[in-house]
């Protein structure tokens, strides 16, 4: 397309003029907020690796005293609790924020300020829960925090004193604040792909991205409540003494288990399938092919998303459910590697007679399918209850998830930041860092991670902050370990990179990858109306209409080229006001009310020490969360 | 085509290969694998784990080798050919959608009937095991032949074991990886779990662990099992159901004292000192079985004269410091009135165990003393308080300016090393 | 708050705004905030069937009284009555189940509002213009309600049975205190909508606004049919 | 907003104030026959008074749903939007129940 003209230095340093502390914290517009999930979330994947990098140097060897038996509880909960909802979610809301208004050609989410307040919600949630590990007090109790362990009786004092200890408070809280912020995402995405469409842009003509992301919201908003719900008696169990999980009144620990994973199986592919998604853009793009079999891509996603809800029970299958229910589960559980297969299969075909570029982000793509591949099969093989038995709760587990994990959704996020950071700020990162990245990455995770099968296998229970000698678990954790080291160093590299290429980067246009579909078609960094001219879809791939011609680029049939007067990329000098485009304004008000939404936590948890203070902080953080959002739903939006 | 069937086949073998040595591997050196064949439980669930090793296998060499495959055979390269724009075919989408279905009813059949299987009632004539989970260690109760006791485990071998499992506390998961899987002790519940040794076993030492997150010292919740020939077991069931006894030996520069002496004087049942009965040799255990025997180092930062023990008077230990340490606030020992606190392991024939504390630490007079002196800083979390005088309870995090002295600790552990 | 509704019905569309306030376009051609309210209503029923099946699983697991339907006699030999109070739970039910009568009246009303009214209307069909009068009577039906739990709640309390007594205790109070947190809000909502009516007057042209707390309404008046039977009546 | 542009949102027949009324009227008849089935010993005891109930919760839900939210005549995305969950919801209500053997297959 040659009205792709390389945008001048001036147009990459930033397309609209508002910048410093203040333009960020009241910003409505989806790329910044975007940007800030973006870092922040990566943030949050330090810490975790960092926690990890913790956990593995402790169990290098036998009977090390790295740390103590406490500050591992900590660790392991905190690298579970923080890579999955501090990490990889919010790395995929990174994802859904920046992208999908501008691949259904909208200039907005549909409710900007609700996104704002996500974001800030999540900030705090994330605070909240992390911080006390600086003080020894971070959360210990795994993250699925099972009841009775994390109730009163034996996570609220220190056993045999009075001492109080908060760590599973904090937990608790942090947890219910998230949802918040997820729940309130999902409404959003929802709304936005339902009703933000260009013209033409048809569900069946979404790009693959944007659809697993829209099965992701409806797995956010059925999963969320009974975690919610969970977390509630929970906390009302530890603040006003109910009898949910109390052991002494006779409750039924096997609840929280149920409410935690119902919740928790949807919750794994509502951490793989943005990554599918990604993948599914990287892969067509640099194989030069659409992708295979859309419309199956498309109901897998769905049917992978729907089955999601009937499997919960297969982390439970040690607790003596009984056959029936065991089987019931299993059998459901293995149906799920069909539509998941299907996946892979149509992947390796979408590159089957392409012209396959080896590019970073394709590197990482490929490399998802196939380490995911092996976590899936690992995955399959707990589905089966007896074997199972052998399985759960030993490193087995621990490789199986890490493979689908590490191996499936950071791989995917990495295809994604490597394939989009161009169109985020304008710039490409170095290809030969991104190299050096990916082999130490690919190469470290199996160091790491491929071991655990065999200890597992061998008899090494998870969670445990020490091992005896002459188990015969010594070479797979020393290897585990030195993966580990591998990672770290990989992981420098990658936030070098990340860093320098900001500023340093080759400069990117609108469409340096040659791809095909609509945010590829205006400037990178996008101007903050996004598109100045609402294109009009006529196929998948919009782009490949004007630069395969020749290519019938919709397989239905029915499709009309896109209009290609509509996807020539604007110059980026202009701004919103010269084009006439009504923009939201900036506001804090977002801001203000998910800091009352804290406070309302935080005074809550003072509460079961010290119930005046605590109550005052509430009713404070109510306030200002009522206030703030009666100023913000009385204000005009643009 | 032939050629390509050569690289599938080779990485087959290669994992094969791999598995099989692992499952093939000596005791000693992966003395927890779970891929022996010691019960029918581990037999079932091998099987079924080599069914599903086996298509895993396929599947994962025709994903990975049709991907390696592909990205070498399309690379882009200069006058290649172009990229095809082909959209799907449905009748490859419906193969690979089939395929893995029929894979799948494979596993899923044999999957089914094992759950019925090893979920059945225990065969009849079992021998009823109570298992009760507690922070951080296990007590094991015989019912039917009246035995309490703690962190190890005989079973006899060609006789099914049924076990009940609850928990006194929070979660717990019983788990010996040679004997077949693992079941959670839930509170408020009973589960239940079966297996046989194999009959044709030898006596054998085997590890135990707990399998679900249960607090500080979930790592430290380990137990022995012991599979023993069923004259031996007998033996060992039939003394440790008496009460306890200085059956053996006191300790050095003491006389022996009359069992009803040392027991507190009106304890009936402590006069006759039954014949000892059978306990896993140790001498096997060293020479046979090093896996089921603690390695840990006892932590930095605690002292204890071990000469002492020498000089350890087992009646001043069982009159005065085994009271004046509070230990009978927490203890059994069947035989002494007032001894029937079942807060702590039962410690009647304590002398007859290897281990301590959930198989954390080796049962001999040093350990012992160290333990009792301050068991939370040997083992952390532990219920069992610091009962040293002058030393620093972790949890409490005070220091103690009352309890027991060195002296009076010898005192204590030359009685308990006499219950044997 | 008069600048509410204009700012909500301004808010909600942000993305294709080309400066004519009244052509927003959105693909389905609906406004965004009823395919969020119906989003969020989705997600409601699963934080209600999450709750009522904690009240279902813990049923007659209580290991002390009081019960919701049989007697219980203490060990000091103190008996405590079936705490469930049916006729006064009906009478309470009943009130909701009107307050949605009178919602979708008042949804009518302001859709019909500025039509001229046919010649020789009767009180009825007058009565059924008035939105104020229909959204006065829905708010007043829900704070009805919640007086009704109000007294439920403290005569409870009062006959020993509290948040921590039980696990019937804990699940009941939790369950119908979440639903009455719901009514809550709902009133709350609703007098906001009358108070706009009073001084700006809603238009046919708010007609999303006053339908959107009407999903909302109904939505808490069908859980609380459910509730009904499944905690009250069946036994 | 859009009420006056858009009429895809109008194109449908509403129910009118005299559905409504009749609306309320079964709704209360329902609550009646149940309330009063609570107070016939013989009908509580009988294995059909918990299904009868839970047929009658049902209809008056369903009557609600599709009347007063107008689902009946509303977009089919809401209908989606609605069912889908529900669907879900019941049927973790039920898969709970089970598990919990509160209810046997
Ligand atoms: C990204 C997250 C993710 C994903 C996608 C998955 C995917 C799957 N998971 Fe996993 N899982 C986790 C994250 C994930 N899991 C986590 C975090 C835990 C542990 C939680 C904890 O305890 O802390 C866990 C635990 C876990 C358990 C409980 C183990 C235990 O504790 O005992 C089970 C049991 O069935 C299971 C099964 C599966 C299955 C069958 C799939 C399937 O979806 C996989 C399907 C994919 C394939 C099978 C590969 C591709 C398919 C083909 C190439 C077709 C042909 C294949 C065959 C015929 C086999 N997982
Ligand atoms: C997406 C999720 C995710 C990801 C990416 C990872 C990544 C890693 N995890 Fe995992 N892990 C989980 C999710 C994840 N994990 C979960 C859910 C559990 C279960 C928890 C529980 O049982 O409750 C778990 C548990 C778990 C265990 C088991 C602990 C136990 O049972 O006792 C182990 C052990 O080795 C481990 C290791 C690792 C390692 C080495 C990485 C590596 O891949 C990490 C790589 C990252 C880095 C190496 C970053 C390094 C960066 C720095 C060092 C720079 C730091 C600088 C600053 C902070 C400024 N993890
Ligand atoms: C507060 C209760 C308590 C008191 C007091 C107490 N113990 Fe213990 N004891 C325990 C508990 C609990 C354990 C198990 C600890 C573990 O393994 O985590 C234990 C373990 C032991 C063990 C190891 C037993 C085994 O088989 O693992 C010995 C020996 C022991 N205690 C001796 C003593 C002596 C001697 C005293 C008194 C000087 C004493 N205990 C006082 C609670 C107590
Ligand atoms: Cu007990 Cu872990
Ligand atoms: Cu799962």
């Amino acid at each position: 397309m040659a009205t792709l003209a390389t945008p001048t230095p001036a147009a990459v340093a930033g397309s609209d003029a508002k910048s410093g502390l203040w333009s960020w914290l009241a910003t409505t517009d989806h790329k910044r907020i975007g940007t800030l999930y973006l870092w922040t979330a990566l943030a949050f994947f330090l810490i975790g690796g960092l926690e990890a990098v913790m956990i593995r140097t402790q169990l290098a060897r036998p009977n090390m005293g790295f740390v103590s038996a406490e500050t591992y509880n900590q660790l392991f909960t905190m690298h579970g609790t923080t890579m999955v909802f501090l990490a990889v979610m919010p790395l995929s809301a990174a994802f859904f924020n920046f992208l999908i208004p501008l691949q259904i050609g909208a200039r907005d989410v549909a409710f900007p300020r609700l996104n704002a307040f996500s974001y800030w919600v999540y900030l705090f949630g994330g605070i909240l829960i992390t911080l006390p590990i600086l003080f020894q007090a971070a959360p210990d109790g795994g993250w699925f925090g099972y009841a009775p362990l994390s109730t009163p009786a034996y996570s609220g004092v220190a056993p045999g004193s009075s001492e109080l200890k908060m760590n599973m408070d904090f937990w608790v809280a942090g947890l219910q604040v998230l949802g918040v912020s997820s729940l309130a995402a999902a409404f959003n995405f929802i709304t936005t792909i339902i009703n933000m469409r260009a013209p033409g842009m048809t569900l069946m003509r979404m790009p693959m991205f944007t659809w697993m992301s829209f099965v992701v919201q409806f797995l956010l908003i059925l999963a969320f409540p009974p975690i919610t719900v969970a977390l509630v008696f929970l906390m009302m169990d530890r603040v006003f003494g109910t009898t949910f999980y109390q052991v002494a009144a006779g409750a039924d620990p096997l609840l929280w288990q149920h409410l935690f994973w119902v919740f928790g199986h949807p919750e794994v592919y509502i951490l793989i399938l943005p990554a599918f998604g990604l993948v599914s853009e990287v892969l067509p793009t640099f194989s030069k092919k659409p992708l295979f079999g859309y419309n199956v891509m498309v109901y897998s996603g769905i049917m992978i998303g729907f089955l999601g809800f009937g499997v919960w029970a297969h982390h439970m299958f040690s607790v003596g459910m009984g056959a029936v229910a065991d089987s019931i589960f299993s059998l459901m559980t293995m149906l799920i590697a069909i539509p998941t297969g299907v996946k892979i299969f149509n992947w390796i075909a979408t590159m089957w007679s392409g012209e396959i570029r080896f590019t970073v982000p394709m590197k990482f793509a490929i490399a998802l399918i196939a380490m995911f591949t092996i976590g899936g099969i690992s995955g399959v093989m707990h589905s089966s209850p007896p074997a199972d038995l052998q399985q759960t709760d030993t490193y087995f587990v621990v490789a199986h998830f890490h493979y689908v994990l590490f191996g499936g959704s950071i791989m995917g996020i990495f295809a994604g930041i490597y394939f989009y950071y161009p169109k985020i700020t304008g710039r490409f990162l170095d290809e030969r860092l991104g190299n050096a990245h990916f082999w130490l990455n690919f190469i470290g995770m199996n160091l790491t991670f491929f071991p655990m099968h065999f200890s597992g296998l061998l008899g090494m229970p998870r969670r445990i902050y020490t091992y005896d000698a002459g188990q015969g678990w010594d070479l797979f954790n020393l290897l585990a370990t030195y993966g580990t080291y591998l990672l770290v160093v990989a992981t420098a590299v990658f936030v070098w990179n990340f860093v320098r290429s900001r500023t340093r980067g080759a400069v990117a246009g609108g469409d340096p990858w040659h791809a095909a579909t609509l945010e590829w078609s205006i400037p990178s960094p996008p101007p903050e109306y996004n598109f100045a001219k609402i294109p009009t879809i006529g196929s998948r791939y919009p782009l490949w209409d004007l630069k395969e011609p020749t290519w019938n680029a919709d397989p239905s049939g029915h499709a009309v080229p896109s209009d290609p007067s509509d996807l020539q990329e604007e110059t980026a000098s202009h701004t919103a006001k010269a084009l006439g485009i009504p923009m939201p304004y900036p506001t804090a008000k977002p801001l203000f009310t998910a800091i009352g939404l804290v406070v309302m936590f935080g005074g809550l948890l003072l509460f079961r020490d010290h119930h005046a203070v605590g109550l005052a902080i509430l009713l404070t953080g109510a306030a200002m969360l009522i206030g703030g959002l009666y100023a913000w739903l009385t204000s005009p939006l643009e | 085509m032939l050629k390509l069937r050569l690289r599938q086949a080779a990485p087959v073998a290669l994992v094969a290969m791999l598995l099989l040595t692992l499952s093939a591997c000596g005791l000693t050196e992966y003395p927890n694998t779970t891929f022996h064949h010691n019960t029918e439980f581990n037999s079932a669930v091998d099987a079924l784990f080599d069914r599903l090793v086996f298509w895993g296998t396929i599947v994962f060499v025709v994903v990975e080798v049709a991907l390696v495959v592909t990205i070498i055979k399309f690379r882009k390269r200069p006058g290649g050919p172009a990229a095809k724009p082909i959209h799907g075919n449905a009748a490859l989408e419906i193969t690979w959608t089939v395929i893995p279905a029929l894979i799948l009813v494979l596993i899923a059949i044999p999957t089914v009937k094992t759950i019925f299987e090893t979920q059945a009632e225990a065969p009849a004539g079992a021998i009823k095991v109570e298992v009760i989970g507690h922070q951080w260690w296990w007590e094991f109760r015989y019912p039917e032949l009246g035995v309490v006791t703690a962190n190890e485990l005989y079973l006899p071998v060609g006789r099914t074991a049924a076990f009940e499992l609850k928990t006194k506390d929070v979660l717990h998961s019983f788990w010996i990886p040679q004997m077949g899987g693992k079941r959670d002790l839930i509170t408020n519940k009973t589960n239940h779990l079966w297996f046989t040794p194999s009959a044709d076993l030898p006596s054998s030492a085997w590890n135990g662990f707990c399998a679900e997150y249960c607090g500080s010292s979930h790592a430290n919740m380990k137990f022995r099992l012991y599979t023993v020939q069923p004259d031996e077991f007998e033996s060992w069931a039939r003394h440790q159901a008496s009460p306890a006894v200085f059956s053996a030996t006191p300790a050095p520069a003491t006389p022996v004292i009359p069992a009803a002496q040392v027991t507190v004087a009106d304890s009936a049942a402590s006069v006759a000192a039954p014949t000892a009965g059978y306990a896993f040799p140790k001498d096997r255990l060293e020479a046979e079985f090093p896996h089921v025997i603690p390695q840990t180092p006892i932590p930095a930062g605690i002292t204890f004269d071990d000469a002492l023990l020498a000089g350890g008077d087992p009646v001043k230990g069982a009159t005065e410091g085994f009271l004046l340490g509070g230990c009978i606030g927490c203890h059994a020992i069947s035989g002494v009135p007032g001894a029937v606190s079942e807060i702590g392991p039962n410690l009647t024939h304590l002398a007859s165990r290897h281990t301590i504390a959930g198989g954390l630490y080796r049962n001999d007079a040093p350990t012992l003393a160290r333990w009792i002196k301050n068991a939370r800083h040997l083992k952390p979390g532990s219920i069992m308080n610091t009962i040293g005088k002058g030393e620093y309870d972790p949890i409490l995090k005070t220091t103690n300016t009352m309890g027991l002295d060195d002296r009076q600790i010898a005192d204590v552990v030359a009685y308990l090393m006499a219950l044997k | 708050m008069a600048s509410h509704a204009a700012a909500a019905s301004h808010g909600a569309v942000a993305g294709h705004d080309d400066g004519h306030v009244h052509h927003h376009h959105t693909t389905t051609g609906l406004d965004h905030r009823k395919i969020a309210i119906w989003a969020f209503i989705g997600s409601e029923c699963m934080l209600f069937a999450s709750l009522i099946s904690t009240y279902l699983i813990y049923k007659g697991k209580s290991l002390v009284g009081p019960f919701p339907h049989t007697e219980y006699v203490d060990a000091a030999g103190k008996v405590f009555k079936p705490i469930l109070d049916i006729p006064v739970t009906s009478a309470s039910t009943f009130v909701l189940l009107m307050s949605s009568l009178a919602m979708v009246l008042a949804l009518q009303a302001v859709q019909l509002k500025g039509q001229p009214l046919p010649a020789g209307a009767g009180w009825w069909t007058r009565a059924q213009r008035s939105s104020q009068l229909w959204l006065g009577v829905t708010a007043l039906l829900g704070a009805m309600f919640l007086g009704f739990q109000a007294y439920e709640f403290t005569s409870f309390v009062r006959e020993g049975l509290t948040l921590k007594t039980n696990l019937f205790g804990s699940t009941f109070f939790t369950l119908t205190g979440f639903h009455g947190a719901h009514v809550t809000v709902g009133v709350l909502w609703l007098m906001s909508l009358l108070w706009i009516d009073r001084t700006r007057g809603l238009t046919p042209k708010d007609e999303l606004v006053v339908d959107i707390c009407a999903l909302y309404w109904h939505f808490v008046d069908v859980v609380w049919i459910a509730i009904f039977t499944l905690i009250y009546l069946i036994q | 907003m859009s009420h006056d542009s858009e009429p895809a949102e109008h194109a449908h027949a509403h129910p009118t104030g005299a559905t409504y009324l009749k609306v309320a009227a079964i709704l209360t008849l329902i609550t009646v026959i149940e309330v009063w089935a609570y107070y016939i010993p013989a009908l509580v005891s009988s294995p059909l008074f918990n299904p009868s109930l839970l047929i009658m919760s049902a209809a008056k839900f369903a009557i609600v749903v599709l009347f007063y939210m107008h689902l009946k005549y509303d977009h089919k995305l809401f209908k989606a939007l609605f069912t889908g969950p529900l669907i879900v919801a019941t049927g973790t209500i039920f898969a709970l129940l089970f598990l919990f053997a509160k209810i046997s297959l």
